[in-house]
């Protein structure tokens, strides 16, 4: 089953990803910025898509945009945000800021120096096999350990978050 | 949201402040809700403020007067006749009870007594008001929670009574069927048999509205333990009719002090046990069996004879005061009227059970949820003409 | 151009795993219509059906029997001015009805209206399904917000928090069912929507009924988490008039309020699909198995002709009872000419090529009818849960017996 | 039971009879709260129907301010009247009978009367910033508080 990778909707998917990311940082009013970042989420998911990878692209769209993010939302909802929207946008630390981009650009060059080295040679081989059961080998079958240790990670978060909930019932 | 709780605080509501949120926890800060005075769920023009944390109401206060016409001011200038009009107007839904209650009153002021056959057809006419208002009661609860097919059901069997009203008196609603000594007209002839076929056309209905709520689990789940009122609290609030039958307190007018011929049927004076809403809705219920009970004897035995005293066309009671309930479908509804002598009243005090039967409304609420909220006000069976008279 | 065309007529696979766009664009426009078809009848059903449950008529003025109702709505709808509120948010307030309603139509790519008669077919497409219903609390959640007043703040958290706690266990009950179809001899499970009815077909029987009790409580936990999902009848909280106005869509009006409802009706009908996909054997006629055999499968085909006509009779039977007052003679020409289509398409149902054909989607589209009107008897019979209630409901009862069913599911597979 | 609030409080209670079958007492001002105390707690009359008003212009003591008591147990109703004249503050009784709180507001709405003691004394159906008590004799049928209409309502008569 031949990757569905024309160029077009590669160029058409990261640019949105990319515009929708810088979106989220310069909106004014958080909810929109949410939005944004919502728009970038998906943007990746059909990145997924594109790599034939639909499990990850469906538990993308599931998790990421169905789940998290309507909880930020719903936390922007409750803040009430007229503080927010009148204080000025951009804060002192632009020095910092400067510095970062440069080391980010140096490292942009670099990569795009070294060139053809650091990638192989021909795209990836894409196994015949349906993603999803590949992913269901490699999760249970040898990263096993470390999926029980997320889950147990998670078990820990929930605990916490009722825990400081408890006390106001 | 800030606005809407600014414009509220203007407001002097004192025993509402809104309590700062404390910091030291993440806690969200109160909300001040205005259920306003057009809600859907008010029935009438109540206006009442919640102060809620998150949904647990902590605090409300109701905004009355709305509909405040004046009634008892009105009074004092019109003469006993005719003011009658005026008390239908009153619990626009139970209108016949408030009529009846009104005319023993100041036929008791006259020392005259309405002759047998009268005092038969005021039971018959109103505990077929019972039952209507009743009906209605059932009907607009359940559209709160949320239940819309009982709200037809009820209507449809209301409307048979109203037709009964209509061919008796001329009017459906605020009948005025009651003057001071008697009845005004004679019942039409085929009054009896329109009554019995009425009564056994309900008499199945009644189930039916039982099949459909009693022992649907989601109304059982909002109804029970919500808006729990104890036997004491209720006698302190001074709460009366089926809301203090159903905290288990065994008093009827009807029966405790008989009145307009009460005392020669039987029937019996439902009673619920803990006082929450599911108990208040199977009180009423069985009352509307009771009152078909009363009708079924009554029509039975209806005596012959006059249906008015030998009344002066110019009411003019002695000098005195009197003060005279009777058990209307919210409750206990009292007149107290002071004459000068003069044809006029010089003071009449109307006792509305609604008016105190809302008072118990912040305690039944305090700690329950928004939703809660609603459906107590709907098993509080407020009139808000009779609140603000 | 033509082979084009015609090549995908003989391929038994959807369009679009075909690849063919002009036939994929076709099914597109097909279940396009097909829907705001169905959403009409079904605003005119469920009025219809929730008043003679009240006994009362419903509407019977515009048109004969209220038929032109619906129609009238929209005309109204779309007429009527839509006003935004003063401090809104212009570009949330305008794209939230747009979400819904694009979440509730992108479902229907992967709803198999027949072993050929389905979008396309994604070997993920119970994923996507579950991920896509998942984007439509955005939509009410942004309604909410931007609307700028507190009541349908209120309405928007709640409804959100209503679905996102149903969807856990809509998913679970999902995962049980897909489990059984990777549960039969072959072993080999599968995402995919055609995939699961084959299956389903493979081991010949509805899920409901496999490893009796779990598929039937599968289906259960999976029906009421749908009502739940699509804020309808007892679990309508965020439009409960009596509480708050009406939920989140309070400030919307003329054609963005009808967005809602287009969105709130079509999500009805694509979640039971799912259901009946997953459960109910989508497209297999009943008792494919015990009564197999040509002549059974002749008379099973021909039902949907004699339900038409039988409709046409009803529609006559109208006819003839209508009163004879020359108010009622525009209304009793058009039930007639109601009545006419009515019995053509029935006859139409029964010329045998294309019998065969439309066969799989009658048979899916009367188990959708069926639950759609179970959704309407819902609303006709219960009070609405409180909040807390409903959230207990979600989280105490539904997600434990949710996995609860998944776990025994598990068990009885690999033990059978 | 008359014989026995007589035996105690002598020339505290005027008068006590009974009109029409229905009795009632006049009581000093000055012992009122403490009577109606006794006739909760030993009399048992738990149930306050009703607190209400009567305007007299021209008696030298203006109101007549009359508790309506009910017993459970005796099955048996009393009128408890005090006169007090126009700005004297009466006994309130809420803290007997919590029934009493909205009926004495309203009483305050319409008479003017002030009571001590309760807790939230403030306007009940008519708005809060509304002059003038309407249920006084002297109050005219049709008067209106013309200013508070101006402002609120933006006519400039309510007529």
């Amino acid at each position: 089953m031949a990757p569905v990778a024309t160029t077009f909707f590669f160029y058409f998917l990261s640019g949105l990803t990319v515009l929708s990311g810088a979106l989220v940082i310069t909106r004014k009013n958080p909810v929109h910025s949410a939005l944004a970042l919502i728009l970038a989420l998906l943007g990746q998911a059909g990145l997924y898509l594109m790599l034939y990878a639909p499990f990850v692209a469906g538990v993308q769209i599931i998790l990421y945009a169905g789940g998290i993010m309507v909880l930020f939302l719903f936390v922007i909802m409750l803040v009430n945000i007229e503080r927010s929207q009148k204080e000025e946008q951009f804060n002192k630390q632009w020095l910092v800021g400067i510095l970062a981009a440069v080391a980010l650009g140096v490292l942009f060059v670099l990569v795009y120096a070294k060139g053809k080295s650091l990638f192989p040679e021909h795209a990836v081989q894409l196994p015949e096999q349906s993603n999803t059961q590949q992913i269901a080998v490699l999760l249970y079958g040898n990263y096993m350990f470390a999926f029980e240790i997320a889950s147990l990670l998670l078990l820990v978060a929930i605990i916490g978050a009722v825990v400081m909930a408890k006390k106001r019932i | 949201m800030t606005d809407a709780t600014k414009s509220l605080s203007r407001l002097s509501s004192s025993n509402l402040e809104l309590g700062e949120p404390d910091k030291t926890f993440l806690d969200t800060n109160e909300l001040i809700i205005n259920m306003g005075p057009q809600h859907p769920a008010t029935h009438g023009v109540l206006r009442v403020i919640l102060k809620l944390d998150g949904e647990k109401v902590l605090g409300t206060e109701c905004v009355i007067g709305y509909l405040h016409r004046g009634v008892e001011k009105i009074a004092e200038h019109r003469t006993y006749a005719m003011f009658n009009p005026y008390v239908d107007r009153m619990d626009y839904v139970a209108a016949v009870s408030n009529g009846l209650g009104y005319c023993e009153a100041v036929e008791k002021l006259l020392n005259v007594e309405a002759p047998p056959r009268a005092k038969y057809i005021r039971v018959i006419l109103t505990e077929l008001n019972r039952l209507a208002s009743h009906m209605l009661w059932l009907g607009t609860h359940a559209l709160d929670i949320g239940a819309i097919t009982p709200l037809f059901y009820t209507f449809r069997d209301r409307e048979e009574i109203l037709k009964i009203f209509e061919k008796y008196c001329g009017a459906r609603l605020t009948t005025h069927a009651f003057r001071i000594g008697g009845c005004q007209y004679e019942t039409y002839e085929g009054f009896e048999r329109d009554v019995t076929k009425f009564v056994d056309f309900v008499k199945p209905k009644i189930d039916e509205y039982e099949e459909l709520l009693t022992t649907n689990r989601i109304w059982v789940k909002r109804t029970k333990g919500v808006g729990v009122i104890s036997d004491k609290d209720c006698i302190a609030l001074g709460v009366t009719g089926p809301v203090l039958r159903a905290s288990g307190v065994k008093w009827d007018l009807r029966k405790a002090q008989p009145y307009a011929a009460y005392s020669d049927f039987d029937f019996e004076i439902p009673t619920g046990q803990n006082g929450d809403t599911y108990d208040r809705y199977l009180v009423r219920m069985q009352e509307m069996r009771q009152s078909l009970r009363i009708i079924e004897q009554a029509v039975g035995k209806i005596p012959e004879g006059p249906i008015m005293a030998k009344v002066p066309k110019v009411l003019k009671p002695p000098v005195g005061e009197i003060y005279h309930s009777i058990e209307a479908p919210k409750g206990e509804l009292g007149y107290f009227i002071v004459s000068d002598g003069s044809t006029q009243p010089y003071r009449v005090r109307v006792r509305p059970p609604s008016f105190v039967n809302l008072q118990a409304l912040d305690m039944m609420v305090r700690g329950q949820l928004v939703a809660d909220v609603i459906a107590v006000i709907g098993t509080l069976d407020i009139v808000l003409g009779e609140v603000d008279r | 151009m033509l082979d084009y065309i015609t090549s995908y007529l003989k391929s038994d696979t959807t369009p679009g795993q075909a690849g063919n766009f002009l036939w994929v664009f076709i099914y597109i426009l097909l279940i396009f219509l097909g829907l705001s078809v169905a959403v009409i009848a079904m605003n005119w059903l469920e009025r219809k059906i929730l008043a003679h449950m009240q006994v009362r008529l419903g509407p019977m003025r515009v048109g004969p029997h209220g038929l032109l109702q619906p129609i009238a709505d929209a005309l109204k709808l779309l007429i009527k001015e839509d006003i935004m509120p003063a401090e809104a948010d212009p570009f949330v307030f305008w794209i939230a009805p747009l979400i819904v309603v694009i979440t509730a139509f992108t479902v229907f790519i992967v709803v198999p209206f027949g072993p050929t008669h389905a979008v396309t077919d994604m070997n993920i497409g119970v994923l996507f399904m579950l991920g896509v219903s998942s984007l439509s609390v955005l939509g009410v959640v942004m309604a909410g917000w931007s609307s700028n007043s507190h009541y349908p703040l209120i309405g928007a958290l709640r409804s959100s928090a209503q679905m996102v706690s149903y969807e856990i266990a809509m998913g679970l009950a999902v995962v049980s069912a897909v489990l059984m179809t990777s549960l039969n001899r072959e072993g080999t499970g599968t995402l995919s929507m055609i995939g699961i009815v084959q299956a389903q077909q493979a081991q010949h029987i509805w899920f409901v009924f496999k490893f009796f009790p779990l598929g039937l409580m599968a289906f259960v936990i999976f029906a009421i988490a749908m009502v739940a999902e699509t804020n309808r009848a007892p679990f309508d909280l965020p439009e409960a008039e009596s509480e708050l106005t009406a939920g989140f869509h309070t400030e919307y009006s003329g054609f963005r309020w009808s967005l809602f409802f287009l969105a709130e009706y079509s999500a009805m009908i694509a979640v039971s699909s799912i259901a009946v996909t997953l459960w109910l054997g989508g497209w297999m006629r009943p008792f494919p198995h015990w009564l197999s055999g040509e002549t059974w499968d002749l008379v099973f085909s021909l039902i949907p002709g004699v339900t038409f006509i039988l409709l046409a009779v009803i529609a006559f039977v109208g006819v003839i009872r209508m009163p004879k007052h020359p108010y009622f003679r525009v209304q009793t020409i058009g039930l007639a000419g109601f009545g006419a289509v009515l019995g053509l398409i029935g006859l139409l149902l029964f010329v045998p090529p294309v019998r065969d054909r439309l066969q799989d989607i009658f048979w899916f589209s009367a188990k959708v009818a069926g639950s759609m009107y179970m959704y309407i008897w819902y609303r006709g019979t219960f009070p609405r849960y409180r909040f807390d209630q409903l959230m207990k409901v979600g989280w105490k009862v539904l997600l434990p017996l949710g996995i609860g069913v998944l776990i025994l599911t598990a068990l009885v597979g690999i033990w059978l | 039971m008359v014989t026995r609030l007589k035996a105690q409080y002598g020339s505290g209670i005027r008068e006590a009879n009974t009109y029409l079958g229905q009795n009632y007492m006049v009581v000093e001002p000055s012992i009122a709260a403490e009577l109606l105390q006794i006739l909760r707690d030993q009399e048992q009359f738990d149930y306050c129907v009703d607190v209400t008003a009567v305007h007299y212009p021209n008696r030298e003591k203006q109101f007549d301010l009359i508790w309506i008591l009910y017993s459970h147990v005796r099955n048996e109703r009393i009128r408890v009247k005090i006169m007090i004249t126009d700005g004297e503050t009466a006994p309130s009784s809420v803290s007997i009978w919590p029934a009493a709180n909205w009926l004495e507001r309203e009483v305050y709405d319409m008479f003017g009367i002030r009571f001590e003691g309760h807790p939230d004394l403030k306007r009940i159906l008519l708005p809060d910033g509304w002059k003038g008590h309407p249920l006084r004799k002297d109050y005219g049928i049709i008067q209106q508080d013309q200013e508070w209409v101006q402002i609120n309502l933006g006519i400039e008569s309510g007529q």
